[in-house]
């Protein structure tokens, strides 16, 4: 297994190796710096289709494979360690093929310090692999931390008019949620060493800590902040629709791509499993932020002028959906938040990419500037209408199955987890009715953006426009290829990602199971309850409950840890 | 009451110095010429002094300590001396180049 | 009673096919010069034959083993299998996660059989329609690759053997329409018609989308095999919320999402305007095909409606409301197309009120016909506006009966049969509507639900005879009100489009036999009836007799008299209203018409009725107006103002005063800084000094209560004399000087149960300083035990 | 009407330097006097003219600093910087410091004095604005802050009891100064404890302490004296120094 747990680190080190190559080269070699990149980014590409040869599709024991681990910070009980299962599995590939994509569009919309950027993406590349590769938390949070320089970089550099405005408002935003995420972290850190003695960071110890109900609540919630900023839910979103109108057509793809999927990923993969008494309680809230965040994007979005800030609201509704499935709580709902991740991956890169080919053209976003593009950029015309429908989730594409599985999921919520649902909601149906009104405003926004722009009398000034060149539908091709693969044929997809659902959901009903008390390893009694022995009562009294080191068994006998 | 008016202890003293001392850092704070804050500062340092003696003649008694005091207020005269003729130097240079002395004015150093 | 056959999936396969060559293949083989061109022969040989080889694999396949197993079934005794489950095939699995399984499977029994010939047979006839109407059109490729994929979404809609696969056929046909409803894009109008078409779609796509998701709670399983089966039937029929069953929700949900598609009351404003796009496709989509999807539905549901009396009650009544209102609509159009399109919705609710009563067979037989006559009407429509050089306007027609011979024959063909003249096929069909409704009643419907239904629909027929012969007579008779030059222009169309004409027109003449009326006496040939009998419920079946044992829905035998009866009327009302047309419009606009309208009243009935009682402005004002005052109101206020304006620059703000004030405090004068060492070292120890003054105290036994003070450890509280005033009075009760270290007691009793106020005081023994502190002391009565109260 | 102050002022010095002139061989003689008589360990029990003495110094003192701080001109400063030194001596003239009652009186009137007196002369120009603080508020605030931490320090020093007073029984205060190390005087080899007591304030005293065990810091002092001479002369003359500079570059 050696062999292949190397795997997953390679597939890390070879952008950042890129990236330190694209930086070598001489100033002014702009072709050989685009050329480096997209090789490498397609080589990262090739390594990350490769970990499916020793991936195992089901698992039969623990989700997480290829795991790689070695001593990172030996004092603080940080380690290396990487692995990957069938959800980070889906978003690495969704990363690695997006990359290329961007670096390819990226030949005429990026044309000042081209070095500098195809070494931003990369790196960018490494923080989003290893953030999703990372199990242990502080290895985590520094990837998370890492992913954010490039973009504001990415922003900052090649922006917009207000560009500085966007960056720092994008990373105070991003910064403020983490800081809470890192108290919370080295809170259970804390709690970990004090329960069992041995302080580590590595996720799956501190997975099987169990900590009282109240503390599960403030500790989900400094996680949620962090996450919610990231997905964006509905209040916390006001950062996305400046960050992607200041942001050049690279940055908005990627941003959109993959940076918004880490706030659903971090619920799934940090928030629930580890406080799930906490994800249940605040389940309903969350549900109905996220209903809210589906009617208000889509309506927010039909009143913009600005195209790109009507996709950015449009990303905010449709992670409406994503949300709102995972906190449905069962295998439809979440499955179907990471399929609809997926796809908007796909669909509103290319939404992006489009505006991306007309903003070269004409240097405007503003869409009563365009019309009437269908009858002078046909082929544009038609892979923008596959884009667009499958963003606005028509079946047979990719968006359709995401959504349906989504809102089927909330839809039939209430029979699978009774915490949290039932004493606060009307009913999860009500909610799933609401979220499915987002189906006719998807509808809405969206048609209203193509008619303003490809439909009606051509402008004098689109006149000369030409359509695409063949760069650029080699752009296209890969996600409308997607798109439609994904819409027609999602069997592999969920085949992936089932067994690392159920063992979500499997791991999560376990936990919530666990009684309410002091902070204790599951399934072992909380330490210092341990059943009282013959010594005299005086003596023990001493010593306060929660200091006392629960005996660590031997290595071997149940229970032990290591 | 006039006990305290007449016995005199070595509280008396202390306050005194006490009362001196904050007399030099009113002028320290308050006065704008600098030749002024150097004369608080020399009041300041004799209030110290008054203070060492103090203690020194209540306290130190046979003690061979009793002289301890008086040697350290030799060396703050001493101390004093010097810091009075290189403070003056600087004012001396300062005046030259400015025309004033006020150390209100001297800002360079803010930012 | 199913087999599997490997052919099925071909048959939408074919027309997708033909719609992707179209789209992608041809125009980046074809040499482009500069401009995508390929040539016209290669696009529509293409279309036609994709869309004929369907045809014909249909009929292979519906002759051959679905016949086969059909004349099995029939021959079954009593036991046998209430649904023929007919040809099914599973392509791969589409959705599987959890207990949702998924399949993309196709399945052809005989009600989709039929369904099958229709869309394909006159799919064909209108592709070929459409080489001469298209002539010449830039876009030629786009148009007929969008039919072609319309053609493949109908089928898989037809075809789909669970709701979501029929769901991606559903959704499919609204993209289709939408694309070919905007088919002129260059004016606003066309785009906003497909807009407004594709969004009323999702309207009832949203209710088809809750209906599958309720489906499945209710009976875990989507396909309509499973739905079919006991346990599924009996989850159905217990109650929902409201004391309805569950049956009554899902059958509303999927009655919207047939509204939306079919244009029922409520969601059919996008129709008339849908005729924007060319006639072919109106022909196709809004007549033939799509608009009856949701007949289709209901009828394939037709197991999931018999289980609930108030949705079959609620589907008749939106029927009957949506025919008879459209017909009075389609009286005042002037444009040719329009009145077709009212038409159109009107005979759809004709067909939802034999579906709604419960007389499904009736209900699809309307729709075969109605397919027939009303696709041939537009095509018609489509060589007379093509004859006018585009224009529809019937005021400006008249005379075309010699000048365009064969258009006006199948037209007047089509007229007979939609008013419902004997031989015609709208004659038997309507009249099956209408004696369905009469003899219906079923379980906790009024008793004269059925009657009401009846005189509804037939005051309908009579608007619809009137208005289609007022159209006749407009256009084909009186002398001809075209101007000069359109005149000179005048000629009958091609002969590919005027064949497919006389070819429905045969068939409309023709296909009003397979569904000859049920007389005891006679027995008449019911070809479609028992053809249909495998795939609809049938109401004898167990789980649907009502309490007594009778079928909960009936369809009420009536007497040979009383059907012959009701056939008499409805020729009468069909005849009666050719008469009155005939009457008013006989040569050209009429002049008493004309003269009614001056009439205030009159005047006033016509405007309104013109305007299509200004359904579209009221959508436009209670629903579209709000929305998008909402939306730039959250935009404006809710995003920008709120969050971004006071949160988030808010914060930014007062962050930036406050550093702005500590700029102003550091301005380089030294002796300010020491001014503020001074009175920071001050106030340091000013509170830091202040000793922490307070007591506790404990209640003894009965009333008497110990206080103990304790002194913060300020260094000049020794010797300090504290004082107690325990009644408020203002004078010290009990007063002694601090000794620190020893511990001090002060008992007191107080009067009885309740809280007093006391004081303690200290007196700093240097500076004689007061410090004072006040508590109030809650004494317990004897039983409550002791209260002890800490600082 | 401040001649008539700067006249009172001169009168103060004058006042204060009869007194001390006579004081000090009054004192002495006191002190002589009181040797017999049985005094209270803490204070001067008996002599009402010495708790005289020390207000009427503290009022010098204090009197003469305030002066200091608040004459908006520069010399009439130095005169009450001046008076406020006797007094000082004077004080510790009555702590029996008398060596270092000459020594302030020495260095600080006559040394450091005379060094500020020159200094003015150079910069002697008519103070327009005394205050750097502008503005009531922050000079009330200071004040205020002075006041309050004075009263505390006040207060606490209030309670210190000293613990042999301020006149010991015997004028003579013996000061045992240990020799732990061979005295020249003493023959090599034996090691033999010689105490010597000096009177309290007198020369001897310190100047045995100072050279047996504070050498380190004597010397340290040295270097200070001398390391501010070199700093003085060179903050002071680089003026002539650019003048050279100057005649040096042009050849």
């Amino acid at each position: 297994m050696n062999g292949a747990s190397a795997l997953l680190p390679a597939v890390l080190a070879l952008p950042l190796i890129g990236a330190i190559l694209v930086m070598l080269l001489p100033k002014d070699e702009d072709g050989l710096a685009r050329g480096v990149a997209m090789g490498v980014s397609l080589l990262t590409f090739g390594l990350s289709l490769a970990i499916l040869v020793p991936y195992d599709i089901n698992p039969s024991h623990g989700s997480m494979q290829l795991v790689f681990d070695k001593e990172w910070i030996p004092g603080l009980g940080a380690h290396f360690k990487v692995g990957v299962d069938g959800i980070s599995l889906l978003l690495i590939l969704l990363t690695t093929f997006l990359t290329p994509i961007i670096l390819l569009s990226a030949r005429t919309s990026i044309t000042s310090k081209v070095r500098e950027f195809c070494a931003i993406m990369l790196i960018l590349e490494v923080g989003m692999l290893g953030a999703f590769m990372a199990l242990d938390m502080f290895l985590f949070y520094v990837f998370w931390e890492i992913m954010l320089i490039p973009m504001y970089l990415l922003i900052g550099i090649w922006g917009g008019q207000r560009r500085i405005y966007a960056s720092i408002k994008f990373v105070i935003y991003t910064m403020l949620g983490s800081l809470l995420m890192l108290v919370a972290i080295f809170y259970l850190y804390a709690q970990y060493g004090a329960v069992t003695g041995e302080y580590t960071l590595d996720l799956m110890s501190l997975d099987k800590l169990v900590l009282p109900h109240n503390v599960q609540v403030y500790c989900f919630l400094a996680f949620a902040l962090a996450f919610a900023i990231k997905v964006p839910l509905f209040p916390l979103h006001t950062w996305l629709p400046d960050a992607h109108v200041q942001a050049p057509t690279a940055g908005s793809v990627i941003l959109a791509g993959v940076l918004l999927k880490f706030g659903v990923y971090g619920f799934l993969r940090f928030a629930m499993p580890l406080f799930p008494y906490g994800a249940a309680q605040m389940a309903p809230y969350i549900a109905y932020l996220a209903v809210a965040g589906i009617v208000y994007g889509a309506f927010v979005a039909f009143a913009q002028s600005d195209v790109k800030k009507l996709v950015a609201y449009s990303s905010v509704s449709h992670l409406g959906f994503c949300m709102i499935g995972l906190f449905a709580l069962n295998s439809q709902g979440i499955e179907g938040s990471i399929y609809a991740m997926i796809s908007h991956g796909l669909t509103t890169s290319g939404l992006f990419l489009a505006i991306g080919v007309v903003y070269e053209r004409r240097h405007t976003r503003e869409m009563s500037e365009y019309g009437g593009l269908w009858r002078q950029m046909p082929v544009f015309a038609a892979l923008f209408l596959i884009c667009m429908l499958g963003s606005v989730g028509l079946p047979g594409l990719s968006g359709f199955v995401g959504e349906f599985l989504t809102i089927f999921g909330t839809f039939i919520a209430d029979k699978s987890f009774p915490v949290g649902w039932d004493h606060f909601l009307p009913h999860p149906m009500l909610l799933a009715a609401a979220a499915t009104t987002g189906v006719i405003f998807g509808a809405v926004y969206l048609l209203y953006m193509f008619q303003k722009m490809m439909f009606g009398e051509l402008k004098e000034q689109n006149k000369g426009l030409q359509d695409l060149s063949w760069r650029e539908i080699g752009v296209f091709t890969p996600l409308v290829i997607g798109i439609f693969v994904l819409g027609l044929y999602p069997k592999p997809i969920i085949k992936v990602m089932n067994p690392a659902v159920d063992q979500f959901i499997r791991s999560y009903k376990e936990k919530l199971a666990e009684p309410d008390g002091p902070a204790h390893i599951k399934g072992l009694p909380a330490p210092g309850t341990e059943v009282p022995t013959a010594e005299a009562p005086s003596e023990a009294g001493d010593t306060p409950p929660n200091e006392a080191v629960a005996p660590n068994p031997a290595h071997g006998e149940p229970g032990h840890i290591d | 009451m006039t006990s305290a008016f007449y016995d005199l202890t070595v509280s008396h003293f202390l306050i005194l110095a006490a009362a001196l001392f904050m007399i030099g850092v009113a002028g320290v704070l308050l006065r704008r010429n600098a030749i002024i804050v150097m004369m608080s500062i020399e009041l300041m340092l004799n209030a110290a002094n008054i203070t060492i003696l103090a203690f020194s003649r209540g306290f130190a008694g046979e003690h061979r300590a009793a002289f301890q005091g008086q040697t350290f207020a030799l060396i703050v005269i001493a101390i004093a001396a010097a810091e009075a003729a290189v403070g003056l130097a600087i004012v001396v240079t300062v005046f030259r180049s400015r025309r004033h002395s006020d150390i209100d004015r001297l800002t360079l150093l803010k930012n | 009673m199913e087999k599997t056959s490997k052919l099925l999936f071909l048959i939408p396969l074919l027309p997708l096919a033909g719609a992707f060559l179209n789209l992608f293949v041809w125009r980046v083989l074809s040499p482009s010069t500069g401009r995508l061109r390929q040539s016209d022969k290669l696009t529509h040989y293409t279309a036609i034959l994709s869309v004929l080889a369907a045809f014909v694999l249909s009929c292979y396949l519906i002759g051959g083993p679905l016949w086969e197993q059909f004349n099995v079934w029939r021959k079954l005794g009593e036991g046998k299998p209430e649904i023929m489950g007919g040809l099914h095939q599973s392509v791969w699995t589409w959705i599987e996660v959890g207990s949702l399984k998924i399949n993309l499977a196709f399945r052809l029994d005989t009600l989709s059989a039929v369904m099958l010939l229709v869309i394909t047979g006159i799919g064909t006839l209108i592709h070929i329609y459409s080489v001469g109407y298209m002539h010449g059109e830039k876009r030629y490729p786009a148009y007929f690759g969008y039919l072609n994929l319309f053609t493949g979404m109908m089928l898989i809609l037809v075809l789909g053997d669970s709701l979501p696969v029929m769901f991606i056929g559903w959704e499919g046909v609204g993209l289709c329409s939408y694309l070919l409803i905007g088919f002129y894009f260059d004016e606003d109008k066309n785009a906003n018609a497909g807009r407004k078409a594709f969004i009323a779609n999702r309207v009832g796509d949203f209710a088809f989308l809750l209906g599958i998701c309720l489906l499945f709670y209710a009976t875990k399983s989507v396909n309509f095999a499973d739905l079919q089966s006991a346990a599924s039937i009996s989850a159905l029929k217990d109650t929902f919320v409201g004391g309805e069953r569950m049956a009554f929700m899902i059958g509303l949900l999927f009655f919207i999402g047939a509204c939306g598609k079919s244009a029922q009351i409520p969601l059919y404003v996008w129709l008339p305007d849908a005729m924007a796009g060319p006639t072919p496709v109106s022909a196709l989509i809004h007549a033939a095909t799509m608009v009856t999807a949701g007949v289709y539905m209901i009828a394939r549901m037709s197991f999931l409606y018999a289980h609930s009396t108030t949705a079959m009650a609620i589907v008749a009544g939106i029927g009957a409301l949506t025919a008879l209102f459209a017909a009075i609509m389609a009286f005042a159009q002037t444009d040719l197309k329009k009145v077709l399109a009212y038409s159109t919705v009107s005979q759809l609710g004709f067909m939802f009120v034999g579906v709604g009563i419960g007389a499904y067979t009736a209900g699809v037989f309307h729709l075969i016909t109605h397919a027939f006559f009303k696709a041939g009407l537009f095509l018609a429509a489509g060589s007379v506006m093509h004859a006018m050089s585009g224009s529809g306007d019937i005021t400006k027609m008249g005379g075309l009966r010699k000048l365009l011979p064969r258009t006006h024959i199948s037209f007047l063909v089509y007229c007979l049969a939609i008013a419902g003249i004997v031989p015609f096929a709208g004659f038997f069909s309507k009249d099956e509507i209408l004696a369905g409704a009469f003899g219906a009643h079923a379980e906790g419907w009024a008793p004269l639900y059925g009657k009401f239904l009846w005189a509804v629909l037939s005051v309908a027929a009579l608007g619809t005879a009137f208005y289609m012969f007022r159209l006749y007579f407009l256009v084909f008779s009186g002398e001809n009100r075209a101007d000069a030059e359109t005149k000179s222009h005048i000629h009958e169309s091609p002969y590919s489009m005027t064949i497919p004409l006389l070819i429905l027109a045969a068939f409309a003449t023709v296909i009003g036999l397979i569904g000859l009326p049920h007389l005891q006496g006679v027995h008449l040939p019911t070809i479609l009836h028992d053809w249909l009998a495998p795939s609809l419920v049938n109401f004898e079946r167990p789980s649907l007799l009502d309490a007594k044992g009778l079928p909960s829905v009936g369809e009420g035998h009536a007497s040979d008299a009383m059907t012959l009866g009701l056939m008499g009327v409805a020729l009468v009302v069909g005849m009666v209203g050719i008469a009155a047309a005939y009457a008013l419009y006989g040569r050209g606009p009429s002049a008493k018409v004309a003269k009614m309208c001056e009439t205030e009243l009159g005047g006033e009935v016509h405007r309104v009725v013109y305007n299509k009682f200004y359904v579209d402005e009221l959508y436009e004002a209670s629903i579209l107006a709000p929305f998008r005052a909402t939306a730039r109101f959250l935009y404006e206020v809710v995003d920008r103002f709120l969050i971004d304006g006071i949160i988030v620059n808010g914060s930014a703000y007062i962050i930036d005063v406050l550093s702005r004030l500590a700029r102003w405090f550091q301005n380089g004068q030294v002796q300010r800084y020491l001014v503020g060492v001074v009175i920071g070292g001050a106030l340091i120890f000013y509170f830091a000094s202040s000793p922490k003054l307070g007591f506790k105290y404990e209640q003894k036994a009965g009333n008497l209560v110990e206080f103990r003070p304790d002194v913060g450890e300020g260094m000049d509280a020794k010797g300090a004399l504290i004082e107690f005033d325990f009644d408020l009075d203002g004078e010290p009760d009990h007063s002694a000087s601090f000794v620190p270290g020893q511990d001090m007691i002060v008992p007191y009793s107080f009067g009885g149960e309740g809280s007093y106020k006391v004081t303690m005081t200290m007196t700093d023994s240097v500076f004689k300083k007061k410090y004072k502190v006040t508590r109030t002391v809650h004494v317990k009565g004897p039983d409550t035990g002791r209260e002890g109260g800490a600082q | 009407m401040n001649q008539v102050v700067v006249r009172w002022l001169w009168v103060s010095i004058a006042a204060a330097l009869v007194v001390f002139f006579v004081a000090a061989p009054g004192l002495a003689l006191a002190a002589e006097h009181s040797a017999q008589a049985e005094v209270s360990a803490h204070t001067f029990k008996n002599s009402k003219a010495v708790a005289f003495l020390f207000w009427f110094l503290a009022a010098g003192t204090l009197g003469g600093s305030i002066f200091v701080i608040t004459r908006r001109n520069m010399v009439t400063a130095v005169m009450g910087m001046v008076a406020t030194f006797f007094a000082i001596a004077g004080l510790f003239l009555m702590l029996y410091a008398s060596f270092l009652a000459v020594m302030q009186v020495l260095v600080y009137a006559g040394a450091i004095m005379v060094l500020f007196v020159f200094v003015i002369m150079i910069l002697n120009r008519p103070e327009d604005e005394p205050w750097a603080i502008h503005g009531l508020l922050g000079k009330g605030m200071a004040a205020i802050g002075l006041l309050y931490l004075f009263k505390r320090l006040a207060s606490i020093l209030w309670q210190v009891k000293d613990t042999h007073g301020l006149v010991v029984e015997k004028a003579q205060l013996a000061a045992d100064v240990v020799l732990n190390h061979a005295d020249p005087g003493v023959a090599a080899g034996t090691k033999e404890l010689i105490t010597r007591s000096y009177q309290f304030g007198s020369v001897e005293g310190v100047g045995y302490t100072l050279f047996s065990n504070y050498l380190f810091p004597f010397e340290a002092v040295s270097i200070v004296l001398l390391v501010a001479v070199v700093g003085a002369i060179a903050i002071a003359r680089p003026l002539h120094k650019e003048a050279e500079m100057a005649d040096q570059e042009a050849p």
